[in-house]
């Protein structure tokens, strides 16, 4: 039986699957859910310092099987009533994630000592939301500001702090260097990428917010390309996110370079059940190609190809 | 897969509620919802009154957009997505249907399904007052005895429903009972019935934003109502603490039922 | 019957439908195909100053309905070699829109004079393949060199100049402003999305070059979004392209700001009849939506909406 | 799909032609095509010479790809994709079948068809010299009589197979041909086979990169080798001015047939 465990710098996890943020993150319930399904950790809702309704409906756009558009608009309860969720998450021992968003480097710093105090083993922090005027992309997308905010949060807490990058970028790991140099611990990509859906009968975008965020079976190439590029410029763990929904999704995401991954839309169709499903079928799968563990397959795709 | 489809005929079915439909073709059972969208205004999730033919759905006016949708017309465009969501068992039994309020709309697509079927039929409608008792009508002829109950007594029993219901609960045998209402009448309901060993069904209703369980907006417990429910039974709805007791606002702050909704920040501030 | 023609710019065409570059683009006889079969005009492949054999094999993955991976390296007889091609195109009539890459100002410069003596109605500046070193995205992604290069193809030549946009930009809506600063005619947007593939038996990526570029109905969400942002911040023509496969596909564009659009990846699975049979769908459900002409549509879906 | 297969087996069919098989289950028919991936090298179309079953391809070493196919083991892994293009009509009739080099690997799985089919075969092979006759015994079994041709005069006639074929079809009387080989044996095929009234169906081969019909690689006249081909009627072909005289570099460049490759600048330069 292969060995699922890996290790995102200090933090050692059961499984390299963790649960997205934004992803049954509104209740800590649901996310206790899903790591007693099997999930390595999984990430909170990105949390800010006040509670925020989103935008109104539409907010999702279906794609069949290969996508989703959504423009939540980082609905969340505010870092204070978001404790009794983290809290409920925590219990029976979850490895919970702490995602936070800000509008600039002291918001992020105030709102990360607030998590660093609910016991979350690591921040992450959302420099990528796709649809979200002055948070977000918006900052995300100056390198400046991420080593800033990055710094600032790194100085404020002892926690690992993993900046969530946006796709959304001329040269995606660009943006992780300068997490890095902010002392990032680990990066975390891809969030959603811009996009939207425009109705021929009403003439009209679907979508209340107009843009949004397209996740699901479709980004994972893009994703992959990202994770790929970004393992070739920093030397710190990656965590791979986007358009996983099989076993070999998230293999390929390991061989791009990433120590672990998160899964977000395919939930919709697995289910909690699709963590135990993967788990599992990892394993089987390794087995089969006869390597002994997860970490054997961290970067091994860069192996042997010159760099592309 | 969202779609655009056209009102084609629209009824009053009480003075605050009224019934659109609208064709489709998409398989739909009794106790799936459809994310209900009024081009320019809000997107809601609505049960479907009418699951077979032209489907239909039947909505109370409550805050803006319900109302908005009452005021639609024959020949408006409205999207839908879905059906979503799971369904009442429609097997051949004797079923209570305790309806309170719109919660009716839901429960009459079923009852018809069940009568097909061979099954038995009692029902048991409640409302603020007589001409908001939504679907009489419709049930009369499906069921042995319609019991009624209004908050003003301006028809049948003076009171609230669960009391008409504790009452048949003991004096005739139920194979199951199925609810939708008030969450505090449903969970009345559910204390009377099992009180008597009979099983209930509540279709429950939670703040919904995806409906393809994704985004926990509709999280109840360890449960989404977008996709394990809305139709849960009672005996599972009973152990969880928000039953009857609070839901979540649009930012997923947890609120008691009947309280005012706090004020939040405007989405892009 | 509704009224398909449209114009962008100074050119009007018979159908808003185009064939995008690099489809059906190394040989004269398949440009004309695609106009014989109803195609508004066509795009030659992307011409440089010498042959290119492009990248090995595979330069192509398929994900099966949604999407087409490739690395093609842009593979092209060269400009002299390929004047016999635009005659073959050309006979009959057909509009055809040259492609051209290069590396620099000057290299369009010289390009874009031998395009223009070929008799084309337009050129198409690549500045977006994201596959290859030196050209396309590296050097289209640029906002001075954008301006720089549509400035110098602009004074050499009295032909319309259309500049196409990479969507691997963090706004390419910037980029679109970069080229009107040069006095592009109209924008093409988006060429392929920055995309990878990886193989779990083989631990390796798949491309030959590792990197490629994404495109059909999973980059439509995307396109659309890069349209609309355009749309908002220019005033020159838009031509669309990215993930149309159906009549909806190419009205949504339209209504996103496009004045015409382009096919690409869906002529594998529609082959020539793509475009008659577009067409006549376009005729029919422009009439059942009352609307009178193609030109009706464009933009129309920002009317009423706030700026997104 | 892109799948990895492993190599199953592998049987030197000639001194310079090896026949390698996989497992697959996509359904194929003889004519289809497969797009071979030698992880670290290219990936070239390969013809199904086993069309059921485990699947075969069988490969003639020309350059550096294609030898180093030949050199593949048991157990190696190869990529595939495809199936890809037409097929061969195998309606019961009487078929000549004309293969010059590896060109048979592509006609044998058809006429393995055609005769279970009920159909009737006659069978004319082409090498340069008789060890190189492919697939000989294999189509023996089947065919009413196998004529053979060799360059050297090493086994069969002393000369080009076309000299039989034309002999053969003023003689005997044929439904149809099949014919894959160089483009100027098949071109004289189809010329003596039109002089006397006979269909011939003509296997082409074309560079090829995409094989889905999209990058123009394999254009020929107005078709696509990958998706309206492989298999055309000679008639068609005899229309275009490129068959038999130009075939396309992976530049796009036109180059007569029998001419050195022409020098490219490296792709990324
Ligand atoms: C599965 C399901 C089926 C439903 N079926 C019916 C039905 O058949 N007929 C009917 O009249 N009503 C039905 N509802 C209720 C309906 O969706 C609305 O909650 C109700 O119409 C009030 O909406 P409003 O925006 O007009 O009210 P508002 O005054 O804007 O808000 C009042 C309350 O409505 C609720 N609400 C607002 N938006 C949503 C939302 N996106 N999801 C859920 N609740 C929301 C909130 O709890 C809010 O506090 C159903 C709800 C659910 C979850
Ligand atoms: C539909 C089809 C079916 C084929 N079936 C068979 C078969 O069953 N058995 C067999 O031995 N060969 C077959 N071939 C030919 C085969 O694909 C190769 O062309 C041949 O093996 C030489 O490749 P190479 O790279 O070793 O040669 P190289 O020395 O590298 O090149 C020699 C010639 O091979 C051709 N070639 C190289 N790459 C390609 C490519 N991607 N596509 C097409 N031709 C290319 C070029 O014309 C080149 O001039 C088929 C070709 C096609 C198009
Ligand atoms: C409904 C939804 C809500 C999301 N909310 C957040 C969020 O709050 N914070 C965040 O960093 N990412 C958020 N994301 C992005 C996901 O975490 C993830 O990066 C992205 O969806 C790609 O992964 P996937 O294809 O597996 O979904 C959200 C995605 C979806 C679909
Ligand atoms: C095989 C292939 C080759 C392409 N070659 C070119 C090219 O030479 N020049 C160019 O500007 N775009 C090229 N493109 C991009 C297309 O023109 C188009 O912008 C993109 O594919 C998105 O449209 P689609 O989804 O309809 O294919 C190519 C795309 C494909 C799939
Ligand atoms: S509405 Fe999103 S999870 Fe149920
Ligand atoms: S190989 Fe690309 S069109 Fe045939």
């Amino acid at each position: 039986m292969a060995d699922l465990r890996t290790r995102v710098g200090a933090l050692e996890l059961r499984s390299p699957l963790l649960l997205a943020s934004g992803i049954w993150g509104e209740s800590g319930v649901s996310l206790r859910r899903a790591y007693d399904a099997g999930a390595g950790a999984v990430v909170s809702k990105s949390i800010g310092s006040e509670p925020r309704d989103g935008y109104p409906n539409p907010t999702i756009e279906e794609y069949g099987s290969w996508g989703l558009l959504n423009a939540m608009g980082l609905p969340n309860p505010g870092m204070v009533a978001y404790r009794g969720e983290l809290a409920a998450a925590r219990q029976g021992g979850a490895v919970v994630i702490g995602s936070i968003f800000g509008h600039d480097a002291s918001e992020f710093r105030t709102l990360a000592l607030a998590m660093a105090e609910t016991g979350v083993a690591a921040l992450e922090l959302n420099l990528s939301c796709p649809h979200a005027e002055g948070l977000g992309s918006e900052i995300g997308g100056d390198p400046t500001l991420v080593t800033e905010i990055t710094r600032a949060v790194k100085e404020a807490v002892p926690l690992p702090v993993w900046a969530k990058i946006t796709p959304n970028a001329a040269d995606p790991a660009a943006l992780a260097v300068a997490a890095v140099a902010g002392g990032a611990d680990a990066i975390t990509a891809i969030n959603t990428v811009r996009a939207m859906a425009i109705d021929v009968d009403l003439q009209r975008p679907v979508l209340t917010h107009g843009l949004g965020g397209l996740s699901g079976p479709a980004v994972k190439p893009i994703g992959l390309a990202v994770v790929w590029q970004i393992y070739e410029r920093v030397q710190i763990p990656i965590v791979g996110v986007g358009g996983i929904s099989t076993v070999d999704d998230a293999l390929q995401y390991l061989l791009a370079g990433a120590s672990a991954v998160q899964i977000g839309t395919a939930i919709t169709h697995g289910g909690a059940g699709l963590f135990s499903t993967l788990n599992a079928g990892i394993s089987h799968r390794l087995d089969e190609l006869k390597i002994p563990s997860v970490t054997a397959l961290i970067g091994a795709a860069h192996r042997g190809t010159q760099s592309v | 897969m969202r779609r655009i489809r056209t009102v084609t005929s629209r009824v009053q079915e009480t003075p605050s509620t009224v019934t659109l439909r609208f064709f489709d073709d998409l398989p739909a059972a009794p106790g799936q919802f459809v994310m209900l969208w009024v081009p320019g205004d809000d997107e809601l999730p609505m049960s479907l009154s009418f699951c077979e033919g032209e489907r239909g759905v039947t909505v109370k006016s409550m805050g803006a957009t319900s109302a908005h949708i009452t005021r639609l017309q024959e020949g408006d465009k409205i999207g839908v997505r879905g059906p979503y969501g799971n369904q009442f068992d429609v097997a051949p039994r004797h079923i209570l249907l305790v309806g309170g309020g719109s919660g009716t709309a839901v429960l009459a697509p079923a009852a018809e399904a069940l009568v097909r079927g061979g099954g038995e039929l009692t029902v048991a409608l409640g409302a603020t007052t007589g001409p908001e008792l939504l679907f009489a009508e419709r049930l009369r002829p499906l069921a042995d005895a319609v019991h009624l109950a209004t908050d003003d007594g301006s028809e049948g029993y003076h009171g609230f429903v669960t009391d008409v219901v504790t009452r048949l609960i003991t004096m005739q045998s139920f194979d199951a009972v199925w609810t939708c209402g008030p969450e505090v009448m449903m969970s009345k309901v559910e204390a009377a019935a099992s009180r008597v060993g009979v099983p209930v069904w509540c279709s429950v209703e939670r703040h919904m934003k995806c409906a393809v369980g994704i985004c926990d907006a509709c999280a109840l417990g360890p449960f989404h109502v977008c996709q394990d429910g809305p139709v849960f039974p009672g005996a599972t709805l009973r152990r969880l603490e928000e039953f009857a007791h609070s839901h979540r606002d649009p930012s997923g702050r947890k609120l008691p039922f009947g309280s005012p909704p706090p004020t939040t920040l405007p989405p892009s501030s």
